[in-house]
Parts: C-alpha cells; structure tokens; sequence
C-alpha cells in the first residue's frame, strides 16, 4: 500500500461554518441555476447597462449633480469593459477553435458556448486563492489590481465619440499612454512578489520589453500628432470626418506606415503573440503569473484584454477614422466598436497564426529596425506637415494624388482580405478536405 | 567545440569589466520535472546568467518503470505490451524491434505478407509519431495551431490502427511470427483514401511552421550539432541525419524486406542556418513523412496474401544465446540486447532507447544558449521520456 | 567486413587482448581482457580497416553461476555499414573497468546507467553517479540477486 | 471642498510615501513606494490643472524610470537583499545635504503668489511646445545634449562583457 501523508482537515467554526454549509447546500443549485438562466441574465444586463447610459447621457445628465453623475458613467464603463473582456475572452476561443479547424466551446449556454466565459468565471471564484509561503504577500495580493486598474482608467479618457467620453482632457491621447504604460508595474510586482524563478524571468522580460517598445509605439503615434496638431483624442478623431479617405491613416505614406508600427508596438505592449514572451508558456511555464490561481488570475487575464481593446481603440480613433463611418454616413460609437473588434480580431488571427520571437530578436527588432523607423516616420510626417500647405501649391496636387492611391490600397487590401475570408468559407469543405470535416466533432 | 572549451574556462564569462565591489551571481533555475517544453518528466538544472544558460544537467529517471527488470519476469510474448510503453508514440515500432530481436535469436521465419503489414504499420506509426514531433515542436516555438492541424491527421492514423488491432496507442499489433490479426474489410482503400488526403497537407504545414521567418529565426543556427558530435554522442534517427549523415538503419542493415522498396534517407542540409542545427533535425522529420508515405504506398501494392503469423508455440522458447538486434524508430535506432538462458522469459533483455543517448548531448549542446533555445533544443531533439527512463 | 575477418583484425593488432572470439550465430563477438579495454575501444574505433564510430548500446550481464558480470560494447561503424561486439568479464564481487567515454562520449550515460543498475564501477569516468534510480538507493536493481526495497523514505511499497 | 480633500488624499499619500521610502529598509519595496509618491504627486499636478505635466509624469517617470528601477533592483538576491541603513556619518552628511536643498526652495516656493497657478494656460500643450522651442530653446537643447551623453555613457556600461559568445549565438541574434 502507498503511503500518502495527510493533510489535517480544515476545521470551520462559527460564521465561516454557516458560510461554508450554507455554500455547499445552495451552491450548486445557484450555479446551475444561474448557468441555466445566464443567457437571458447576461442579455438583461446588457440592455439593462445601454438602456441606463442612454437614459442617463439624454434625460438626467442635467439634473443631477455632477459626481453623481460621473459615478453613474463610470460604473457604465466598467460594466462596458467588463463585457469587452467576457466576450474578448470567449472570441479568443471561439476564433482559435475556427482557425485550428475546431469548434471552440460549444455547450454552454447553448448557442456556441457563449456563456463559456462566465461559467470560466464562476469557476474562477470558487477556486482555492494560492499564495506561495515565501511570496511577498502584500505586493503578490497588489499585483493584479496594479495590472487591472490603470488599463480601466485608460477608458476614462477613450471616447467612443464626440460627447461619449467620460473627461475631455486636453492631453487625453498622452493619458490614455501613461496608463497603459503603468500595467507593466503591476506584472512586475507580480513576477518579483511571486518569488518564483519563472515568474521573474516573466518579469524580467516584461520590463524591458514594454519599456522598450513605448518608444516606437509612442512616436508612431506621434506622426499621427503631428499631422493634426493636437493630442486631443476628440479633435484627433473629428479630424477624420468625411468617409474612407478622409482616414488619418490615407493622409501621407508616412502615416500609412505608421499604423502598421504601431500596430505591431501595441501587440508587444499587450504582451500579445508573437510578443508573448513575459508568459511564454512554452518557456517560463507561465511567466509573471505563473504562482497566480483563481481570481487573482483572471485580474490578470482580464487586465489583457481591457488592454488589448485600448491599444485597439486608439489606432482605431487616430488612423482609422475613430467613429466615421467609412462611407460618409453619420457617426456614431458603433463604428468605433466595430473598428477596434475588427483589430483586437486582427491581434487574435496573429497570435494563432505566429510562433513566438525570442527576447534578443525582441530587443533587436525594436531597437534597430522599429525605433529608427519610427523616428524616420516622424520625421516624415512633420517635413509632410511643413510642404502640405497652400504655400506650396504643386506639392497640393501630388499629396492629393498619394492620399488617393493610398486610399485605394487600403480598400484593396480590405478586398482581400474578405475575399481571402470568403473564399475560405466558401470552401471550407474542399480547403480542410472532407475527410478532416467528417472528423470535427459535432459534424 | 567553443561550447566545451567556454563551459571549462567560466571566468571568460565574466572579464574585467565587472568592478570588483559588485557580487553577481549565477541563476539556478530548475526546468521540470513539471515543465511544458520538457515533454514529460525531464529535469534540468539549468545554470544561467540573465538568459543566457552556462550549463545544462540532466536529471531522469522520473518515469523509470524497471522494464528490464519486468523483462526477466515474463515470457516473450508477455513482454510484448511492455515495449508498447517504451517510446509510447511509437508503439508499432517498439514492438517490431523486440519481435525481430526473438525471431532472429529463435531462428523464426515469417510469413511476407506479415513483412509488408508489419512495413505499413510501422511506416504509418513513423507519420504518426512525427506528426507529434512537428505539432509538438511548433507548441515549443509558441505556434499553437500546428499542434492541433497536426492531430487532426495523426487522429486518421489512430483510426486506421484502431480499425486494425483494436487499440489506438498502445497496439500489441506486431508480435513473435508475423502480426496478431489480418487486416479488416477495406481497410487497404482506407489506407490509400488517408495517403491521399495526407500528402498535400505537409505542405500546409511547411507554409504555416517550416518556412516561416519567426520559426526560421528561432531555430536555424541554434543548437548546432555537427555530424561528428552527433556521431560521438551516439545520436540516431532524425537527430543524426539533421547533421547531414545519411545513416538510415533500414537502408545500413535492412530488416522486414525494407531493401524492396524504394526511398531516400532525408537528410539535413542547412539551408536555413548551420547544418545541424534545430531546424534540420525539425526539417527532416517532416521530409521523413513524405519517403514513409512512399513507403507505405509501394508496401500496399506489394502486399501478397497469406498467412500473417508463423507457426510459434503460445509460450516461446528461445535457445540459449544472446543477439542485439536494432530497428530504426522514428527517433533513431531502438535495439534490444536479449540474452536467454535457454528458459521461457529472456535472462537479461537491454533495451537501448534512442531517446536516452538522443539526450545525452543536450548538456554539450545548450551552454550560451539562450533561455528559449533550451525549449528548442528539446523540442528538437524530441525525446519521449519513456524510453528514456524505461 | 564479415565478424571472422574483424576478428582477424583484432587478433593481429593484439593478440593477447582476445580472449575468446565467436565469429559465426546470431550475436557475433569478441570477448577482451577487461584491463586492454580501453586501447582496443581506440583501435576499434581509429583503424580504417573498421571504423567503429557509433557505439550503440553497453549491456551488463549479471551471472551469479559464473560469478560474473559480462560488459557487451555493441559496435556500428556509419561509414562502412557493419555491426560488431566485444564483451569483457569482470569479477562479480568487485566489477570494475575503465570508463571508454573519452573514446566514444556516448558511452558516459551507459557506463552510468551499467553503475546505477548493476553497480560496475568505471574508473576515470568524468561523472559517474546514478543515473535512473535515486540517489540514495541502495542496491544495484538489476542484479539478479537484488532484493525489493520494501521502504524508501516513508514510503513503503507491496512487497 | 471635494478638491481640497482630493489635494489632502494625494497630499498624504505622497508624503507617507516619501516617509516610507526613507523608513523602509527593504528596497524593493522603496521602490514602489517611490512609485506611489510619484503618482499621487501627478495627481496633484492634474488637480492643479497641469495635465500635460501630470501625464507627462506618469508616463516618464512611473512608465519609464519607475519600471527601470524596480527591474534593476529586483535582480538583486532575494535572500541577502541590501539592509539600507545610512551610518551616522552619512546621516549627517545627508541631512545637510537635505537643508541646504530645502532652504533654497523654501524661498521659492514662498515667492509664488496664488495669482500665477492661473497662468496655466488653455491650450497647454501647444503653449508648452512653443516655450520650449521658442524662448527656451537653450536650455532645451542643452538637456538633449546632456541626455544623448547619459545615453552614450550607458552604452558604454552596457556593451557586450562576453568576449566570446558561442559562433551560433553570434549568428543567431542577426536574424530578424
């Protein structure tokens, strides 16, 4: 027979006894229970938020007092950021069981499992909270707050269209950056308080990889300023009325290119694939989080997402119009969110498509190819600035011509890639083969 | 080799430049035995300064099931499920090495239309392994969809295999005299229907993994293993033909009437880095499935009827003597050192596992690499840790 | 090269060495003087007449009836195709030869694992520990004589 | 009245903050307490109106020099991390130090009369960016000077102390 040393049984006294009989007698019932109706829960919280933003922005903005009414929104943009993550983190699933020829969740909640999320969730809570003896116990319980907490506050200042914002500060693209900028303290806190060889070396690459590719995503962003004078997020965004070509990202090449640099600077900073290293599975285990169980985890796992639709939102308000529509129609924030999904769907498609760069590739690729790029970009892009004005009449008419072919080259790759999409539904039989089709399950 | 010489003059590491007054200290960091890229119950004491790693030990015996010891307790074909359990991934091949290492020992002819199956099933088990191998690697490398693309075919194999002998990882299949059962009803069209489908999706995963520049930048020129350290560490199988050696066991000393079909030895050639380095060893794996297809191909249009199994007694009694017989496995040479004292069950029975001397280069290949190249390295080398520990 | 003639090769480079030979069955071989090891191991492996430069497997025979232990070096060359084998005898009580992981390194974790399983101690090998078993085990398992542990650190195991 | 308690809560916080960072012997925890002074004292700066240089203090000084800090100190070994404690001469040493500082802004800060926080303009940024290239164009350029030899003397500590690295790894860091 083994031998298999046994733990002492937890003893419950008192409340914590009522607690947990309490817990294990309704628990379930309540779990299944709210699993059973989470679908119509779900959808009655989500009328339930726009029907209160739209009441509250229309009818009784004027007649409360001004930080009850900033309280008011703020607890709608938590809950709006709390839906981005839930429905960011079943996407991810969903997406990768598509692009992996599988289904992804299929059970909960029914329809496509779209309830996975939640229920992931449930069990989140329920879990066991670990905290490693020998770990830093304040900093490892701060950690995640550190992580979650500032990529919430960068909402703050994020409209989502003219008069949908909660500040109009003056500085609001450089607040929106310093926010994000300071997550990284948070896995850092994280990586050291865990006292864990792995989560250092998470870390360890997490510092010098978001501090490093700050720089290049903050100057791509800067040719962008430049173009139109202001760091106002708002003005940044009403730059761009007036359909397709109006897009910050068609105004000159330099621009054009900007996007992409800081679309790839903005994957590092969330740490996203191919920039996955502070994680790196593969690697470190898990990296920064590797000691992290339960809800501390999905702090973490949700502070990732809330970031990755911010860096999304950002390109998408100062490249891609913000909340235009592309097609000269009114304006509205439902653009703008369906132009940030289309890119944090973009950061998903790359994260199953790419395998992972190693840390000296990292570095090198920021600090020798994306930092001088950049830099030549903004360059670039206020030399433009200097030439695009009436002063210089046949620099005029050649910029028109460049805006329009660039115009006319992000339509064309738009093109593809819908056809390449559609082409691929299509034929989605042929392309897996019947065969690999026949052993999908559900099929 | 620099590595050696570096790993024996450690203060070259570290010059003058550190200012007296500073204490640095080397890392020690302790990768597995649960560990993602250590691909079972592998331990590693890594030395590493930043991520950079100085030094690498193995340590193994975690998954040490005393197969040999188990060996002197059965009978031949009671052993027989134990090698299903050495190199898991690779079942058939396992079992085609101990059956040939009895036969040759007792002098047992077997039917050809059992050297055919036993080529087919090998062969398939060889993609299927493989098929790990590749999906496996791209995990390691931080790719997840390879992994996945690749079980969707291997899971076709499986259910060939099922169809054939009712298990779908541990077979049993080929035994003592030839093979346990005959083939099922059309199982040779659903063989063919599998080839078909299979061939093109190889280039699928060279598009998606092989030729990609991120997978090409982190495996090319890393691990860099030439042919004469792959040779001296007893390197087999892919391992050694990434290093450029055409050495191929069933080519060298043919077994199973491997000598009537037609293939090449894939080879590594370098010609996306140093030759030897990961990405041959990961290259030659995927060029393997190809010739193994071709191989299956030519063994299904070759395979005669008849019976399937020699005529052994149910409990096998082998002459006193001793043989070591050898079978190239998809990771390399799987021999079996069998001794028999003229009794029911082998006196002494060796089994020397691929994976074992496969890992034994590992602490002269990863000194100056980097922390994530460790992960390419034992992906590369692709060691099961059941034929390691046995 | 067929096994006879690869004996003739090692008969006239030394002939004292051999102590028996068998050219012909199933496992053709050569059986050395245990202290001539390591000279033979480098002929085997420099003379171009042989090449033995992949050394497959080392396997330790335990025979209490002859009070023995028997090393097979299972020898492949990849440049000139063939297979060959020398065995040496060692004293059971005391089984002690020299390490031939300076000629072939592969041969390192075999002598290590022929140390842990069946407690042949090679000398002037760079790191001779156990290799599979703990540590701390007692006992060499694969001897024939060798007793089940029944308790290993608070663990106790069916006898 | 909820802007004077806001000023009081920052206000705390950056001093507790700074007590602590002089208190605390362990340093990596100084090291986030200097993060939380230098946050609430942004917080100060956006409640004076200041934003641009609020931001700018997060992102430089939290995001940038903060992180670099604590990844600096966090590979310091765990067990035998540095006791910080000054000795009695260096106390004494500090302190002056500290009074000489302290008298010299003391008068300064008495110098500035309410009127002036409200020069802080409408349009910071734009103002902020034509001072600096327009009136203060010296000391500007002068600061870029002496942070391009901060980069270099850091360029210089940094450079490869591996004389030889291994031919693969040489080869391997070129890619991409």
């Amino acid at each position: 027979m083994m031998y298999i040393p046994q733990r002492p049984p937890v003893e419950y006294k008192g409340l914590s006894l009522k607690i947990v009989r309490l817990a294990t007698r309704w628990g379930p019932t309540g779990i299944s229970l709210a699993l059973r109706f989470a679908w119509g829960i779900f959808f009655a919280a989500v009328v339930a938020l726009v029907l209160f933003v739209w009441l509250v922005g229309r009818f009784i903005n004027p007649l409360l007092p001004w930080f009850i009414r900033d309280f008011v929104v703020v607890v709608g943009l938590l809950g709006f950021v709390c839906i981005v993550a839930i429905i960011g983190i079943w996407g991810e699933r969903k997406v990768s069981g598509r692009i992996q020829s599988r289904l992804g969740p299929m059970r909960t909640g029914h329809w496509h499992g779209w309830a996975q999320s939640l229920a992931d969730g449930l069990k989140f809570v329920q879990k066991e909270d670990l905290i490693p003896r020998d770990a830093d116990q304040p900093l490892f319980r701060l950690a995640p707050y550190v992580a979650l907490v500032p990529a919430f506050c960068a909402y703050l200042a994020l409209p989502f269209g003219v008069g949908w914002v909660f500040r109009d500060a003056d500085v609001s693209l450089l607040f929106v950056l310093a926010m994000l900028a300071i997550e990284v303290l948070g896995v850092i806190m994280a990586g050291w308080a865990s006292n864990s060889k792995w989560s250092l070396y998470g870390a360890m690459r997490e510092g010098c990889q978001l501090v490093s590719y700050e720089i290049p995503m903050g100057l791509s962003l800067l040719a962008a300023v430049v173009a139109t004078g202001s760091v106002n997020l708002i003005t940044l965004g009403e730059a761009q009325s007036g359909g397709w070509f109006a897009w910050l990202i068609f105004q000159n090449p330099f621009l054009f290119l900007a996007f992409f640099t800081y679309y790839v600077a903005s994957l590092a900073s969330c740490k996203r694939s191919p920039f996955d290293l502070p994680e790196g599975e593969s690697e470190l285990v898990a990296g920064f989080h590797t000691e992290y169980s339960g809800f501390r985890f999905v702090m973490f796992f949700f502070a990732e997402y809330v970031a990755m639709f911010a860096v999304s939102a950002l390109a998408t308000i100062i490249f891609l119009g913000g909340w235009h529509s592309p097609i000269g129609g009114p304006s509205s924030p439902l653009w703008f969110v369906l132009k940030s999904t289309f890119l944090v769907w973009v950061q998903m498609w790359i994260r199953w498509t790419l395998p992972r760069i190693r840390i000296d590739q990292v570095m090198h690729a920021c600090v020798k190819y994306l930092l001088p790029f950049t830099l030549l970009l903004f360059l670039g892009s206020s030399l433009w600035q200097l030439y695009d004005n009436p002063a210089h009449p046949a620099f005029k008419g050649f910029a028109n011509l460049l805006r329009g072919v660039l115009g006319v080259l992000g339509l064309v790759l738009l093109g593809l890639y819908f056809f390449g999409a559609g082409y691929g539904y299509y034929n989605r039989n042929r392309l897996v083969g019947q065969m690999a089709r026949r052993h999908l399950p559900g099929a | 080799m620099k590595e050696i010489e570096l790993q024996s003059q450690p203060d070259l590491l570290h010059d003058g430049e550190v200012p007296s007054d500073v204490r640095t200290e080397e890392l020690v960091l302790n990768m597995g035995p649960q560990h993602p890229s250590t691909h079972g119950v592998l331990r590693v004491i890594l030395q590493t300064d930043g991520e950079l790693v100085l030094k690498a030990t193995p340590y193994i015996g975690y998954l040490h099931r005393s197969a040999e010891k188990i060996a002197e307790k059965v009978t031949y074909r009671q052993f027989t499920p134990y090698t299903d359990r050495l190199d898991y991934l690779a079942a058939m091949n396992n079992n085609l090495g101990f059956a040939l290492a009895v036969e040759k020992l007792g002098g047992i002819e077997v039917p050809p239309r059992a050297d055919y199956l036993r080529v087919i099933f090998a062969e398939l088990n060889r993609i299927a392994s493989h098929l790990m191998a590749t999906g496996s690697y791209g995990l390691d490398m931080g790719a997840f969809t390879p992994l996945i693309y690749c079980f969707r075919e291997r899971e076709w194999i499986m259910d060939l295999f099922e169809a054939a002998c009712g298990a779908r990882l541990t077979y049993s299949y080929i035994t003592i005299g030839g093979v346990r059962e005959d083939l099922p009803e059309g199982w040779i069209q659903k063989c063919r229907e599998f080839l078909d489908y299979f061939e093109p999706k190889i280039a699928e995963y060279n598009n998606l993994l092989s030729y990609n520049h991120i997978f090409i930048n982190r495996t090319g020129n890393v691990g860099i293993c030439p042919a004469e350290l792959a040779v001296a560490y007893g390197l087999t199988g892919p391992c050694l033909r990434g290093s450029g050696l055409a050495w191929d066991l069933r080519k060298a000393t043919p077994y199973c009437r491997y000598n009537e079909f037609e293939f090449d030895i894939s080879v590594g050639r370098g010609q996306n880095g140093t030759l030897g380095d990961c990405w041959d060893r990961y290259f030659v794996r995927i060029l393997e499935m190809v010739q193994s297809v071709r191989i299956v191909r030519q063994a299904l249009d070759k395979l005669t009827d008849g019976p399937v199994q020699a005529k052994v007694p149910r409990i096998v009694k082998l002459p006193a003597g001793e043989v070591y017989y050898e079978v190239e496995n998809p990771r390399g040479q799987l021999g079996f050192h069998l001794v028999s004292d003229g009794g029911t069950s082998p006196y002494r029975l060796k089994i020397r596992g691929p994976s074992f001397c496969n890992l034994s280069v590992l602490p002269v290949l990863a000194p100056n690499c980097l922390l994530a190249d460790i992960s390419a390295l034992l992906g590369s080398i692709d060691i099961v840790m059941g034929e390691v520990d046995r | 090269m067929t096994p006879s003639e690869i004996i003739e090769v090692l008969r006239e480079h030394d002939a004292e060495a051999v102590v028996s030979a068998v050219a012909d069955g199933p496992y053709p071989h050569v059986v050395l003087k245990a202290e001539e090891i390591v000279t033979a191991a480098g002929f085997l492996k420099s003379e171009p007449r042989l090449r033995f430069d992949l050394l497959r497997c080392i396997s330790a025979i335990d025979w209490p009836a002859k009070n023995s232990i028997e090393l097979a070096y299972d020898l492949i060359s990849t440049s000139l195709a063939h297979a060959f084998a020398i065995k040496v005898v060692l004293d059971r009580a005391n089984p002690q030869v020299e390490s031939v992981g300076g000629i072939w390194p592969a041969a390192q974790w075999h002598e290590r694992e022929a140390f842990d399983l069946m407690g042949v101690t090679f000398l002037y090998h760079p790191d001779l520990r156990r290799i599979l078993m703990p540590e701390d085990w007692t006992g060499h398992p694969l001897r024939k004589d060798y007793q089940d542990v029944v308790e290993y650190k608070g663990l106790k195991f069916n006898p | 009245m909820l802007e004077t308690a806001v000023f009081f809560l920052f206000a705390t916080v950056a001093v507790t903050a700074g007590l602590a960072i002089l208190l605390s012997t362990h340093i990596v925890r100084m090291a986030y307490w200097l993060i939380a002074m230098l946050i609430s004292v942004a917080g100060l700066y956006f409640l004076m109106g200041a934003y641009f240089l609020g931001v700018i203090q997060v992102l430089v000084y939290v995001g940038g020099v903060a992180v670099l800090l604590v990844f600096g100190v966090m590979l310091t070994s765990r067990q035998q991390a540095p006791k910080l404690r000054p000795g009695p001469g260096e106390a004494l040493w500090l302190t002056i130090v500290a009074a000489v500082l302290l008298a010299g802004l003391i008068p300064s800060i008495l110098r500035v009369r309410p009127e002036q926080s409200a020069l802080v303009a409408e349009n910071s940024v734009a103002d902020i960016g034509h001072s600096l290239l327009g009136e203060f164009l010296g000391p500007f350029e002068l600061a870029s000077v002496l942070l391009l030899v901060a980069l270099l003397g850091a360029a210089y500590l940094a450079r490869p102390k591996i004389p030889v690295l291994g031919a693969q790894q040489k080869k391997g860091t070129t890619a991409l």
